[in-house]
């Protein structure tokens, strides 16, 4: 893993909202095709953080590179059009729109059809469009979400939803994938699922995934490295091991009482 | 008397006092008096009075329907209940009438008025007799909701069909004189209004169908799958049908009816384009009539024969009046870029009042004529033949209607129409996806514009002459109310929603001066009881039957 | 810094440019109507004087907006239908009848009192109709939806008017004790002026006692920051919105009977343009923020009432003053695109994703 | 009789079914805890109760009343005060606007008088800054008046939803002690939380709740000692 290149880095970044300190000197580095989860207690910044490398807040302070080229003062379509894509918290689908028309947007990016070209209809707007269903149809099989395509997005079950919203950004075909809280609101068993399908989207299509997750069991899981985040600045860094370790990590988040189950642990192992 | 426990007096008291208050309300701003004018059934009955009766009546067929808890007696009197407390006000007017001159406060509680209420008694007499009405009103209607409903249908059917006709008889009439003769015409209607005996026979045939019809379904039902063949040549037989009609309508017609249907085009020309921009891209905009005039006045100065015109021919003006108001769409586009909901409808409405301001102040006078307008702008020509009549201008409407609504149909299916939903809905995902907000939105004001600006060039050529104070903010509010009416983002909906506020209108002239107490009355009860529309768009429809779900998730989870 | 000058689009660009050209003309009128001096400091103290009664009532008519924009983030639109409601009402059966019978000038302190009251209950009864009406149902739609009902609002209350009361221009009876003009400030000051000023200043202290120090008028700044926080304190959240609508409403029924002390006319149409300027006043000083309303409220009047003689005389725009309006919107405008917040207004929240 | 009783009670957000039929008892006198992830039902729960959101079917029963016809301002007056998410103050009153807020149900001026003291001498930090405006608190004494506001309304339930949350670990302490004296004074409490550690610690029972539903009933040892919640919820593996 030493050879890879750092695919997103974040250098003393800080962001403020009128006072209150979201933010502060952020230091982090995603090395490419990694898994990658940033945890922390709810209000420590981490969503904080995923609006600040998409283009929504402008930071205060700080850069944040993309293979090494900053792309700090990039609006969230710019940002979208380099194939950095994400998911949200609280699911955010066109909840109105169908399944495949979800996916049709996802695909931004790469649809370059002009508006004189659809009333023309031609055959290059018609080309594309025919190509980026059949695209959209293929994501939807990879996702187990077959036979959904012609649903409104809100009348889909909440996991489906979930996973809606995940081939959404997959359709963008990022290179770095945004995933917040994937499994929030999931039953364990519904947890591992995603956990299992977070894994293969990286091991499949080689895309680097930045994850927050409250689960631990997914972060302890399939992440490659963590970073604690509390009070916007991070207090640890390092393998799932070190973190389930750090005392300052199980003083702010982990819990106290963690502590002793922790070492009872450890001590078996 | 009230013995059952279950009646309950506030029901017909609050219907009463509802009822009571729209009628006395719709006599003292003068409905009544105006609408008395218009007979349905010669003798029989004005339309002025179903407005005396039609609010009572339908909430003491509520009140029995719905609160009488299936007891005919219990129903019967919360009917006449409702009928004698609505009758109060009324009542009062006319005695309050014959005491006081009220008409210095009230300029339509006139005479006319009170003769009508009192059925041209005297006051105490006559309030009397209008209470009686009342109740009677309020009788029948609750009796009307005690019959089994393949009873009621019937004859609900047969009174609607009796009332429309009539309340058209004087349209009717006219094209019936023209293609069959006056002689033909007497037998049908008396003066303006439906000959009783025809509107009984109407009656009986509305009614007999509706029977008939019913009979039908019950004992056919459609074979479920019909071929697909047998489909898309049905379809297109139903294309044909439309173009046909279309193109022989003004023909049916006449010149009158031409006009009005002229006007109902341009409307739903600026109706397609604010369908774009409202419906489609979900930015409302209350300032579109500035597009109007820019389309109109640039028109009015390039092709008018005036002094302050340049003397160009219709057919070279348009694409540059198209062009201008597109532009112009664009140029205030941009400031309002970042501007979301309501900030936006008002800045946009400064915009419409700005340019209204503008036209009409003497800076721009000099180039645009001030009050006074612009002059003799000529009409289209077509191989030398000059289309001076509604009925020959309708083909250049229809043409421009049919490309606007083409350009419409074919944005909506594509990428940009998909853009401009997801903009509608969430503006922030929208960018995440890679959506450029700016080109989309700017995209959205200039198509708007264009249609606008279009129809605004017709409407100078139509009428030959402009003049600032065709371009008030009422305009703005019609065409959106008319695709409010119709359904937000639905094309057939902005047809719909222009004949029902631009068309209807027009045939009962009279009402001029209400419209636009009616249009505020239908926007209210429109957005509280079918805020999608007459013929709501599938997007519509969907969304506005959300209940709380985006609630939800900010409760459960926050970071 | 650097940042900045990264992020600039063609947009921005145009914004920078619109800018730009506001100031100069600003600044070139100015300039250009300083030189030539075509007034008086004494008619610019008239000028003055007109300004800040006028954006006296405009403040008051305003704080009805910035109330239920702070409650509902709903602009109410038939706001202005409530002013007008409240002094046409009084005009025509109140005070017409009582100049026609002599009592308004034999008592006008009484009169004055009775037109203000009767005029406040009609404009908070007009307003907790549409409310109920046309508002309340509508708390959960999309926000398109009230605003639509509010438009519509605005049509029936406007038409409904014309058709009871007609739609000829009403005169509004002269009181005696109000006529005339005192010297102030080196120039002749109209009493009615004098008048719309001081009660202005007593219905806003009043306000801000109501808003601030009672029970009522906390609970109304509580739901207007959480509802549902709110209710839990125990607090009816539908009553409160009633009586944020009924509080402006009182207010705008006050400005119409100041309205009409001054301009002597009432009519059906009369609420449309002081309620978008005193929409324009509420943004101007920050929506949702009640001494916002105030001092915006009295700048957009000042600003109304020199601008056009200040900026545009000199520039040879002929009949400046049918620009007057036109100076308002664009002010409403440019506030809008480049100071949503308004004066006293906090910062708008960023994006929230 | 138990003081609040939930019985299969399913709450739906739109189509979105939030609570799978919860059924839970607090008696009088007690600490019960809820506890479960994020977005496992447990805000719907209390939102359940305070009449923020009404049940689709089943009942929320206090004092053997059911609160059904009650809107939320309503079960206030029956002595229900809730500590809402994220504290939930106005922030744009002072402090003690915020407090007198909290006594908005009462007119004893006497008794809100007392209070008033009792809540300052709880939390003297709040006294310091009585006529400060609220939104300028640090996140503790944000939570501190938040309780002190809902203790304004003398409530004998009290809702707290995560009162630890986002709060520096020495202050979730000062936090749990506090809520063990409102209880022993005799406020009934149940506190939904995310640190389960602390809650169990302090709690008499609890509940552990699961996508909307409850998966697990037991006193606060007995659910410490539970495998399932000890990897999951405790952090041990």
């Amino acid at each position: 893993m030493t050879e890879n290149n750092i695919i997103l880095a974040s250098k003393t970044v800080s962001k403020n909202f009128g006072g209150l300190v979201a933010v502060s000197e952020f230091d982090f580095e995603v090395p490419e095709h990694s898994i990658v989860s940033i945890i922390g207690p709810n209000g420590a910044g981490k969503t904080t953080f995923f609006n600040c490398v998409t283009g929504f807040y402008a930071i205060d302070q700080g850069d944040i590179l993309f293979y090494g080229e900053s792309i700090t003062s990039k609006s969230p379509d710019q940002i979208a059009q380099l194939h950095i894509a994400r998911t949200y918290q609280n699911i955010r689908l066109f909840s109105n729109m169908t399944a495949i028309e979800n996916i049709l947007l996802g695909m931004e990016p790469d649809l370059h059809s002009h508006w004189y070209g659809a009333i023309l209809n031609t055959p290059g707007t018609r080309a594309e469009e025919e190509h980026a269903v059949e695209e959209a149809r293929r994501l939807l099989k990879y996702m187990g979400l077959v036979g959904s395509g012609d649903l409104l997005a809100r009348n889909l079950p909440y996991g489906d939803q979930r996973r809606l919203e995940i081939a959404r950004a997959l359709a963008n075909q990022p290179r770095i994938l945004l995933l917040d809280e994937p499994t929030a609101g999931m039953n364990p068993q519904e947890s591992t699922e995603t956990m299992r399908l977070i894994q293969r989207i990286r091991d499949d299509l080689g895309i680097t995934i930045l994850l927050i997750e409250h689960d631990m069991r997914v972060v302890m899981g399939i992440s490659e490295r963590v970073t604690v985040l509390d009070y916007g600045a991070k207090i640890a860094e390092g393998t799932t091991e070190e973190i389930q370790r750090n005392p300052q990590v199980i003083e702010a988040y982990l819990g106290r009482g963690a502590a002793t189950g922790l070492e009872t642990t450890s001590a078996d192992s | 008397m009230i013995t059952k426990q279950s009646i309950q007096l506030r029901t017909p008291l609050r219907f009463g006092i509802i009822a009571g208050v729209v009628s006395v309300c719709a006599s003292a701003i003068g409905l009544v008096v105006l609408f008395s004018e218009r007979e349905l059934i010669a003798g029989v009955i004005t339309m002025g009075q179903i407005l005396i009766f039609a609010p009572t009546a339908a909430l003491a067929y509520i009140a029995a329907r719905d609160h009488a808890e299936g007891q005919r007696g219990i129903a019967l009197l919360y009917g006449s209940l409702t009928g004698v407390i609505s009758g109060i006000p009324s009542a009062l007017l006319i005695l309050l009438a014959s005491a006081v001159n009220l008409r210095q406060f009230m300029p339509n509680v006139s005479p006319a008025l009170i003769e009508i209420l009192s059925f041209g008694l005297p006051p105490v007499a006559g309030s009397l007799a209008f209470l009686a009405a009342m109740t009677a009103v309020g009788l029948i209607a609750a009796s009307f909701s005690l019959l089994p409903s393949n009873i009621k249908r019937p004859i609900f059917n047969g009174l609607l069909w009796t009332f429309t006709i009539g309340l058209f008889s004087e349209n009717i009439s006219s094209r019936v004189r023209f293609f069959f003769g006056s002689e033909f015409n007497k037998l049908i209607f008396t003066g303006k209004a439906l000959d009783p005996f025809v509107a009984a026979l109407i009656f009986f045939l509305a009614a007999g169908l509706t029977v008939w019809q019913g009979r039908r379904q019950t004992t056919h039902t459609e074979p479920e799958g019909v071929s697909t063949s047998r489909k898309s040549r049905l379809r297109w037989m139903t294309y044909a049908g439309v173009v046909v009609t279309l193109l022989i309508l003004p023909l049916l017609l006449g010149s009158y009816l031409s006009e009005v249907l002229n006007n109902v085009g341009l409307f739903i020309l600026m109706g397609l384009g604010l369908n774009i921009v409202v419906g489609f891209a979900g930015l409302l905009d209350l300032g579109y009539v500035a597009f109007y005039a820019i389309g109109a006045y640039s028109m009015a100065v390039m092709t008018s024969q005036g002094p302050l015109g340049f003397g160009l021919s219709f057919w070279a003006a348009l694409p540059f009046c198209v062009l201008m108001a597109a532009f112009a769409g664009l140029m205030l586009g941009i400031p309002v870029l970042r501007m979301r909901g309501d900030y936006l409808a008002i800045v946009t409405l400064a915009f419409g009042e700005i340019i209204r301001i503008l036209v009409l102040s003497d800076l721009l006078k000099p180039v645009l004529g001030g009050a006074q307008g612009i002059l003799k702008i000529p009409k289209p020509e077509i191989f030398g033949l000059v289309l001076k009549q509604p009925e020959q201008f309708y083909f250049v409407i229809l043409a421009g209607v049919l490309i606007a609504w083409f350009v419409s149909w074919r944005l909506s299916k594509a990428r940009l129409g998909r853009q401009w939903l997801a903009m509608q809905e969430d503006e922030d995902v929208a960018e995440a996806m890679g959506i450029r907000l700016v080109t989309t939105k700017l995209l959205a004001f200039s198509f708007g514009a264009a249609f606008s600006g279009l129809a605004g060039a017709l409407l100078a050529s139509k009428l030959t002459s402009i003049f600032p104070h065709s371009f008030k903010l009422e305009i703005s509010i019609n065409v959106l109310v008319l695709i409010i009416i119709g359904g937000l983002g639905s094309l057939p909906g902005v047809v719909i929603g222009a004949l029902i506020l631009v068309g209807l209108p027009e045939l009962l002239r009279e009402f001029a001066e209400y419209r636009l107490l009616m249009y505020g009355l239908l926007m209210i009860v429109m957005m509280l009881a079918k805020p999608e529309g007459f013929w709501p768009s599938q997007i519509m429809k969907r969304e506005l039957h959300i209940d709380e779900e985006s609630e939800m998730l900010s409760a459960e989870a926050g970071d | 810094m650097k940042k900045l000058f990264e992020k600039i689009e063609y947009i921005d660009l145009f914004l920078w440019l619109i800018r730009a050209a506001i100031i100069i003309i600003v600044i070139w009128g100015t300039v250009a109507t300083i030189l030539d001096n075509p007034y008086s400091t004494r008619q610019w103290t008239d000028f003055v004087i007109f300004g800040v009664a006028q954006g006296s009532m405009y403040a008051l008519i305003a704080i009805g907006y910035t109330l239920v924009y702070g409650v509902l983030f709903m602009i109410n639109f038939a706001h202005g239908e409530f002013f007008m409601s409240g002094i046409m009402t009084s005009t025509v059966f109140i005070a017409g009848p009582m100049a026609a019978t002599g009592f308004l000038n034999r008592h006008p302190i009484i009169s004055l009192l009775i037109i203000a009251l009767f005029s406040m209950l009609v404009s908070v009864g007009v307003a907790i109709l549409t409310e109920r009406i046309a508002y309340k149902p509508l708390r959960k739609a999309p926000r398109l939806v009230p605003l639509i009902t509010a438009i519509g609002a605005s049509l029936f209350w406007q038409n409904f008017y014309r058709g009871m009361l007609g739609s000829n221009v009403k005169p509004f009876p002269q009181f005696d004790i109000l006529a005339g003009s005192i010297p102030l400030l080196g120039t002749q000051v109209l009493k009615t002026h004098i008048a719309v000023v001081l009660v202005t200043i007593i219905m806003l202290i009043g306000l801000n006692f109501f808003i601030m120090r009672t029970k009522t008028g906390k609970s109304i700044r509580a739901v207007s920051e959480d509802k549902d926080v709110a209710a839990l304190m125990g607090i009816d959240v539908d009553r409160a919105i009633t009586i944020t609508f009924a509080t402006g409403a009182a207010m705008a029924g006050i400005a119409g009977v100041l309205f009409a002390l001054v301009f002597r006319q009432v009519h059906f149409f009369m609420g449309f343009t002081p309620g978008i300027k005193a929409f324009t006043a509420a943004v101007l000083g920050g929506i949702g923020s009640v001494p916002g309303a105030a001092i915006g409220g009295l700048f957009l009047g000042l600003f109304e009432s020199i601008g056009p003689s200040l900026f545009l005389q000199s520039l040879g725009i002929p009949a400046f003053n049918q620009l007057k309006d036109v100076i308002a919107f664009i002010m409403l405008v440019l506030v809008l695109i480049f100071r949503p917040q308004g004066i006293l207004g906090e910062p708008l929240a960023e994006k929230k994703a | 009789m138990p003081m609040l009783e939930l019985n299969d009670v399913h709450a739906y957000y739109g189509n979105i079914h939030a609570l799978k039929g919860i059924s839970i008892t607090v008696e009088e006198g007690e600490i019960v805890t809820l506890i479960g992830a994020n977005g496992a039902g447990k805000t719907t729960t209390l939102r359940t109760i305070t009449g923020l959101l009404k049940p689709r079917t089943g009942s929320v029963i206090l004092d053997g009343e059911d609160l059904a016809p009650y809107p939320a301002h309503k079960i206030v007056y029956k002595g229900v005060a809730m500590v809402p998410e994220g504290r939930g103050i106005f922030s744009k009153l002072t402090v003690r606007e915020n407090l007198d807020m909290g006594a908005f149900s009462r007119s004893d001026v006497d008794g809100i008088k007392q209070d008033l003291e009792r809540a300052y001498e709880l939390f003297p930090r709040l006294k310091e800054r009585e006529s400060q405006i609220s939104g300028t608190l640090s996140g503790g004494e944000q939570q501190m008046l938040a309780t002190a506001r809902a203790l304004m309304a003398r409530p004998r339930l009290m809702l707290m939803d995560e009162p630890s949350m986002g709060l520096a670990p020495v202050l979730v302490e000062s936090v749990f002690d506090i809520i063990q004296e409102i209880n022993k004074e005799g406020t009934t409490i149940l506190l939904v939380e995310q640190n389960a550690h602390m809650a169990l610690q302090i709690a008499q029972r609890g509940y552990v709740l699961q996508t909307g539903e409850i998966v697990l009933s037991d006193s606060a040892d007995g659910l410490r000692k539970d495998p399932m919640v000890q990897k999951a919820y405790l952090g041990m593996e």
